[in-house]
């Protein structure tokens, strides 16, 4: 294959400018360690990759989404920097000394906890991706958005770091016999409420102020947050400031107006808080442009909020035909797992798709039998396999194929 | 660590109203006393009629006397027709709760928490009252919300479906790992519109400048 | 306890006014979305932990280190912006469109490859960490820094993402027979060089662009950079520009002058780049001071460059009497791994300690077991159990107990 | 992927040499071409005879003619005095391939890769002699390199311990795993020294706001 090198090796015989002329950086002394404000920055070379709006999308910026560009990461960890953002009114940078968190209602003893006070506390650092439940809805209907980031960007994956929920709850003395729902509640505008299970809230629920080693940023929850994995992400409550324990659901705006699946009946389905299996091909993927014929790796991202990643297949034929591929590791319950398969491009239209297995046997589904259960005017979990067509001209585009 | 709440506290921060309206405060607001607190403080974002599109997607249309009858808005039904360009707020909430506990809490967008809980009832009342779930002359108060529960046009509307709340729940869309020759639609059933390869800006500046592709010009035309 | 919440109560019987008095951000419009420049940044209240300089270590700032704070950070990975440096001639913000790898020596083709080449290739996405070999140098004599930032600082953790060296030498056909040692050289003016063991070259070395999710930063090597796992970080050479492959070590400067073991016996041990089983308390750790009596979570990092971590045990009385902390998950080979341990501090003196034991059976060792064997004259692999003191007063220090 | 390196591409970066000098190139440069060389280009940093320890511990220093006859640095050893304030480049590099590669590649430090490779041996060449290595009127050269090695102080100086080059290897310190009532000798044998308090700048601010601990204020003594 004439690989790019090759091409930029067409001026000299000799070889390459870039090899034979020494460039500056191998000649001269380079940047002092430390520059202010000691703390780093990507290159000035990546801010192509950026999180934006999706135009039309939304008519206010502070109730709106921006999107993580998957077409250009690598591997499980989402940089803090490209966190997708799902805010409702808007974000805060709030005061930490300042900030509270109560827990209330069906415990012995309703409590206050400052910051400090809950850092205090035995804490656990675990590997989860969260996605907003409204991911990829705009792929419920025809093909509208141009790349990945459109139409996947709203998933992240990283490492939390904070107090299991059960742990507060049975300090404050939870009434096991009674207590049947916990709710969520942020101190910001939206005050953003969510019922959460109880079984949920007694198992892997995480009260967290770290993400990837840090403090939650502030447009992700700082400086409190819940963590509710396998859940979709509006339930993970940012700036959270109270727990209250209880024994009904509270349909919350965001449990009753939206965050709900509209079925073909006319009824809606709430309370459908789980992130089915679902995996996406991020490169190659709409709007690249592959550079020539020849070898590809093709990698991309698989999760699922029942468990693990058991298997993914991906296909080029847009479906006919199924290889296995190979899973880079960690694999880890709730997390997004990575995948990566070999594929050699004849330059013919080839049509891409990757399909992920869970612990629990689920096999990622196509769009037509998602819409064949849930009919046409859902807007959430939408977690159908991802068609991704090359062309000859080696331009990728987002298609629909099943 | 940590230290009990006050009582003072507790009532501070737990304002949350459930469906049986477990937490909401006694008070009342007419009709009239919420169009008032509408025109005022709610209106420039949703509309006199609480029909923008503006800010966020309209609150009332879409809901029948018929509806209110029988608790179902009719034009969810897939392939039936609707009186609103989109579906309303109205149509969907199937519980009164909702509206007063969220407006209490979130609205105005940009000065949430400031109204009194008579204000609450009101302009609660006034939405109502648009939708023509409760008369003109109507005073919405803790004693009666629960009938004017009675009479929200999607009150039946919502289902529970355990398996995809739960963990531990079973998916009820079923697909089976075919590896050969598996059956497939050799058509394409969608493409990206023309008009949408440059509606979100130009790709080739978000992708990276190395690598195994390039992002496409979008200023150009897909090229053959 | 007295927690901070009750003493911030003691105004007012009502209650704190962080709670009856709403903040701003409850009752007002937050920020929008994706705001410029589309890549988010932590908190304003977050400046305080930053990576520094040791004053009096380096004479130039572009042949210097600064420190990572790991006594603010939580979990395994290390926020990219505040992953430690260590330069020798600067760091630089490599135009990767015109960097290039080259492989020579050993090989059937001496071979170039262009960025867009390598990334096409099988990737592989694992978390490791990375030490600098004079990590902890202070610590073989006696105690001369503040705080662990200063004392265990030249220790990050990441997840790589790039093609396997081994992929890369099969590609260039190399002689199996004669290869006994692979030299990799860097771009920048110092041209870092380094002998790497042909068995690590074909085992587990990665080839690398991403770190955690992104391309490299620019300090890290952008655009490439060798991962060298479990040895220490000088081998993974940054700006990589070329791979030799030999039948001889080099004995480099950076292998013949500096990173070498200073023996009681006046000789110097060369080609010690494993960098051996090791652990350290981060939170609490000198220069804090402990809010109160009470509970606390005391948490730290264990690390193994031979393999994975077994267990670590935790001392609050100088090393008399230990218990086993609990281990946060997942535990990878090479990689860091955080300990969490409860303990009730009852306001007397305490000196804590950590003892990591890695898959080997390897038991960390006292500072005067190093010294017995190496003598007190080395720089480099100072993987000591490191005692902080926790004074009366609640405040801890560095001290050297065994 | 990838192509093949042109003959001249790889001699442009295979600029390494070997113990064995493999990979040097053909060349001589006298100690005055040498010393030339170091006034103009190197003295500003390192010092006129190697000795500043301005910018970087000195290069030249504590090395003597018994030295040179034994390949072994006497100072090294534990205990043994030594005329280097600290220990200097040529108190510790055994292989005269080090200075030759390094300064080739990295020297002077603000403009590396610019020397040619006579400067290269002239310079070389003027370091060895101001370590009394060779005569003043000396020009070291590919030819006579290897009998120079010969005379390299500490030559005799290194070590390859290789359990701690395998990754597979065995650690040469043991511990073992007590975990009750074990002997620990009971004196903290090393503070901090109260010079060291805030030496690293106020340790306060470089310590979160909230948490489990504060920093210690060391704008102020060690409290009580
Ligand atoms: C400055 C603009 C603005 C003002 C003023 C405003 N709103 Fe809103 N309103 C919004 C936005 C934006 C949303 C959507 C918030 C979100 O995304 O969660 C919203 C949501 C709502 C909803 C929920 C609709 C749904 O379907 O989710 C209700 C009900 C509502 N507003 C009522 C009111 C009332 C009552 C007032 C006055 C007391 C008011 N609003 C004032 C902007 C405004
Ligand atoms: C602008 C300052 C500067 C100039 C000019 C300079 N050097 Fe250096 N030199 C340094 C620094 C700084 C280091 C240490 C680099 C590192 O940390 O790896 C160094 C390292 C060295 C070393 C290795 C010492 C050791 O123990 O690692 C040698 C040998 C050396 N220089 C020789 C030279 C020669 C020969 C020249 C001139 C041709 C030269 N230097 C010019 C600053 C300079
Ligand atoms: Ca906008
Ligand atoms: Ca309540
Ligand atoms: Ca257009
Ligand atoms: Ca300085
Ligand atoms: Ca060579
Ligand atoms: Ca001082
Ligand atoms: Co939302
Ligand atoms: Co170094």
């Amino acid at each position: 294959s004439v690989g790019a090198a090759s091409r930029a090796m067409a001026a000299g015989a000799e070889g390459e400018d870039a090899i034979l002329k020494l460039p500056e950086h191998s000649t001269g002394l380079g940047q002092p360690v430390a520059m202010d404000p000691g703390y780093g920055q990507p290159s000035k070379w990546e801010t192509n990759l950026r999180r934006r709006q999706s135009p039309g999308l939304t008519r206010v910026d502070q109730a709106s989404v921006s999107f993580t560009p998957l077409q250009g990461l690598f591997g499980i960890i989402t940089p803090s920097g490209l966190h997708f953002e799902r805010h409702h009114q808007g974000w805060w940078d709030i005061d930490p000394s300042k900030h509270r968190l109560m827990v209330n209602g069906l415990v012995k003893r309703q409590r206050v906890f400052t910051m400090d006070d809950l850092m205090r506390l035995p804490s656990v650092s675990r590997i989860h991706f969260i996605e907003c439940g409204a991911n990829t809805a705009t792929e419920w209907g025809n093909v509208a958005v141009p790349t990945v980031q459109y139409t996947h960007g709203m998933v992240s994956c990283s490492e939390f770091t904070g107090v299991l929920l059960s742990t507060l709850l049975e300090m404050c003395g939870i009434d096991k016999k009674k207590a049947k729902y916990v709710l969520a509640e942020g101190a910001d505008g939206s005050s953003m409420t969510r019922t959460i299970d109880i079984e949920r809230a007694m198992d892997d629920c995480i009260v967290a102020w770290g993400m990837n080693g840090e403090m939650l940023r502030p447009e992700n929850g700082y400086p409190l947050r819940l963590v509710v994995p396998g859940i979709q992400g509006v339930s993970w409550v940012k700036y959270l400031r109270r727990i209250e324990v209880g024994d009904q659901k509270w349909a919350t705006k965001d449990e009753a107006v939206h965050y709900i699946d509209h079925m073909p009946d006319g009824t809606h389905r709430q309370y459908t808080g789980i992130q089915e299996c679902k995996s996406v091909i991020t490169t190659p993927s709409a709007g690249q442009t592959l550079l020539d014929k020849g070898y590809y790796n093709v990698t991309g991202l698989a999760w699922s909020g029942r468990g693990t990643i058991k298997r993914v297949d991906v296909s080029v034929d847009g479906g006919r035909n199924w290889r296995t591929a190979r899973i880079e590791g960690p694999v880890l319950p709730k997390a997004l797992t990575r995948f990566n398969i070999d594929w050699v491009w004849d330059g013919k239209p080839a049509i891409l798709q990757a399909r992920a297995i869970d612990s629990t046997g689920y096999v990622q589904p196509k769009i037509n039998q998602l819409r064949a259960v849930r009919g046409t005017r859902s807007v959430y979990h939408q977690n159908a396999i991802q068609s991704w067509l090359v062309g000859e001209n080696g331009e990728v585009s987002n298609v629909q194929v099943y | 660590m940590g230290r009990d709440a006050t009582p003072a506290e507790v009532k501070a921060w737990d304002i949350d109203v459930r469906p049986d309206f477990k937490g909401l405060p006694a008070g009342a607001g007419s009709v009239s006393l919420g169009e008032t607190v509408w025109e005022s403080r709610c209106a420039s974002c949703h509309g006199s009629f609480g029909e923008s599109n503006e800010v966020f997607t309209p609150i009332i249309g879409g809901t029948t006397k018929k509806d209110i009858e029988t608790g179902r808005v009719a034009a969810l039904v897939e392939g039936a027709k609707s009186t609103a360009p989109q579906k309303t707020t109205m149509m969907k909430v199937a519980t009164l709760s909702t509206l007063w506990d969220y407006i209490n809490r979130a609205m105005p967008w940009n000065n949430p928490k400031t109204l009194k809980p008579d204000e609450v009832y009101g302009v609660t009342a006034y939405l109502l009252s648009l939708a023509e779930v409760v008369p003109p002359d109507f005073t919405l108060s803790d004693k009666n919300i629960a009938e004017v529960q009675q009479r929200m046009p999607n009150r039946n509307g919502m289902v529970f479906h355990e398996p995809l709340w739960k963990v531990n729940g079973k998916g009820d869309v079923k697909n089976v790992a075919c590896m050969k020759d598996c059956a497939v639609d050799p058509k394409v059933h969608s493409f990206l519109p023309d008009f949408a390869r440059d509606a979100h800006g130009n790709i080739q500046q978000q992708n990276r400048v190395i690598g195994p592709v390039r992002g496409a010009d979008t200023t150009q035309p897909a090229p053959k």
